[in-house]
């Protein structure tokens, strides 16, 4: 189980050659990627802060919450910091497990629950150069 | 008086102006008095307070939770990561 | 869209990249790979044999049917024949979305169907060297 | 009567011998009447053949359709890919 934050890219390929495993019968990564269109607006480019040590904190507890439920064999988080152009990956999860359901339910609760709880925030720049935190629940 | 810190991220820290506020507040202050503090002392911050989550030296508490000397509150807005 | 059988090993990485687009904010991938162990029997190869023209045909029909149903942008589904070892990739499928819920609800979605209507059949080798089809309905 | 071929795939060209059998059949059978042609001519295909599905000239089909001369019929057991 590796889960980190992280100022680099994220490598996706080495996090699915680190959940294959003989004892799992599937493997499902889920990348989040910078859109560059939502609606009408357009995005130039994010930029992640979190609050890193409660952040590390709770994707752990995230990840062996899901661990017991799910089956899961092998599992990795990373979650980029820093500013992000449209089409890179600001989050990967990969998950393995015996059977495909509970690999696609583990890695899609994973992904719910740390866009509910995990403390990281994303500021959004527009090409008009107006920048703008998220904050979802205002 | 007590003296703890209190930190600021994302909208939050832009609207306090920075990081880390230092303040004095009465023995037996909970998070929920603390934030009606916050909020006079920077009522732009009104809406993100009332929607925020708090953390007492890194861990999540609730906002009936009891502060103490040097306790650390990190004030953590709506959060939008992933 | 790229939509192949193959008797080559699966390149889960470039199928990532080949979906990545600036008009997504999701990417999953799902690979399913040989286990080694199902409850007390163990696996030592699987075969897989498909009625080829068939079975491209049907892939791409699948394939058509999700992207409008479900907004993708870019999609890609590899299916390896021939014999492979556990933990090897036996499919893959790829799609990204501007959202992540249709990510996930696709992918899981085109597997299952996969899995019920495509002329592909697996044959089992155990370590003793008794090979079976599975056909899962009898 | 008329010449159609049948192409069999995994458990069921173990059973049959063969990938491919060339069969003569009265003019006007339909995939449901092969399929019991083919139970007598095999008595073990039966339980492959009573949950396969069809396929002919690379086209699934009803076990209602109706066969001509060269027809390819693609005998397809219970599928088990991905």
């Amino acid at each position: 189980m590796r889960i980190k934050l992280t100022n680099e890219p994220i490598v996706h390929h080495d996090m699915v050659e680190n959940c294959r495993c003989k004892s799992a019968g599937a493997i499902v990564l889920f990348l989040g990627t910078v859109r560059e269109i939502t609606g009408n607006e357009q995005t130039l480019s994010l930029e992640y802060e979190a609050f890193a040590p409660l952040a590390e904190k709770t994707l752990i507890e995230i990840a062996e919450q899901a661990k017991s439920k799910w089956g899961i064999q092998k599992l990795e988080i990373i979650h980029r910091l820093g500013i992000l152009q449209p089409g890179e990956t600001s989050i990967a999860v990969c998950v393995s497990t015996p059977h495909r359901a509970d690999a696609f339910a583990a890695c899609q609760q994973i992904m719910d629950k740390i866009k509910e709880v995990v403390p990281i925030w994303k500021k959004e720049t527009s090409p008009k150069g107006v920048s703008n935190w998220i904050h979802p629940k205002i | 008086m007590i003296k703890i810190s209190v930190v600021f991220f994302a909208g939050a820290r832009d609207i306090v102006g920075r990081n880390r506020l230092e303040i004095e507040i009465p023995p037996q202050t909970n998070i929920a008095e603390l934030r009606e503090i916050l909020i006079v002392k920077f009522p732009r911050l009104e809406d993100l307070a009332r929607r925020a989550a708090f953390a007492v030296n890194e861990i999540f508490v609730l906002t009936d939770t009891l502060l103490v000397e040097n306790d650390e509150v990190a004030f953590l807005p709506a959060v939008s990561g992933g």
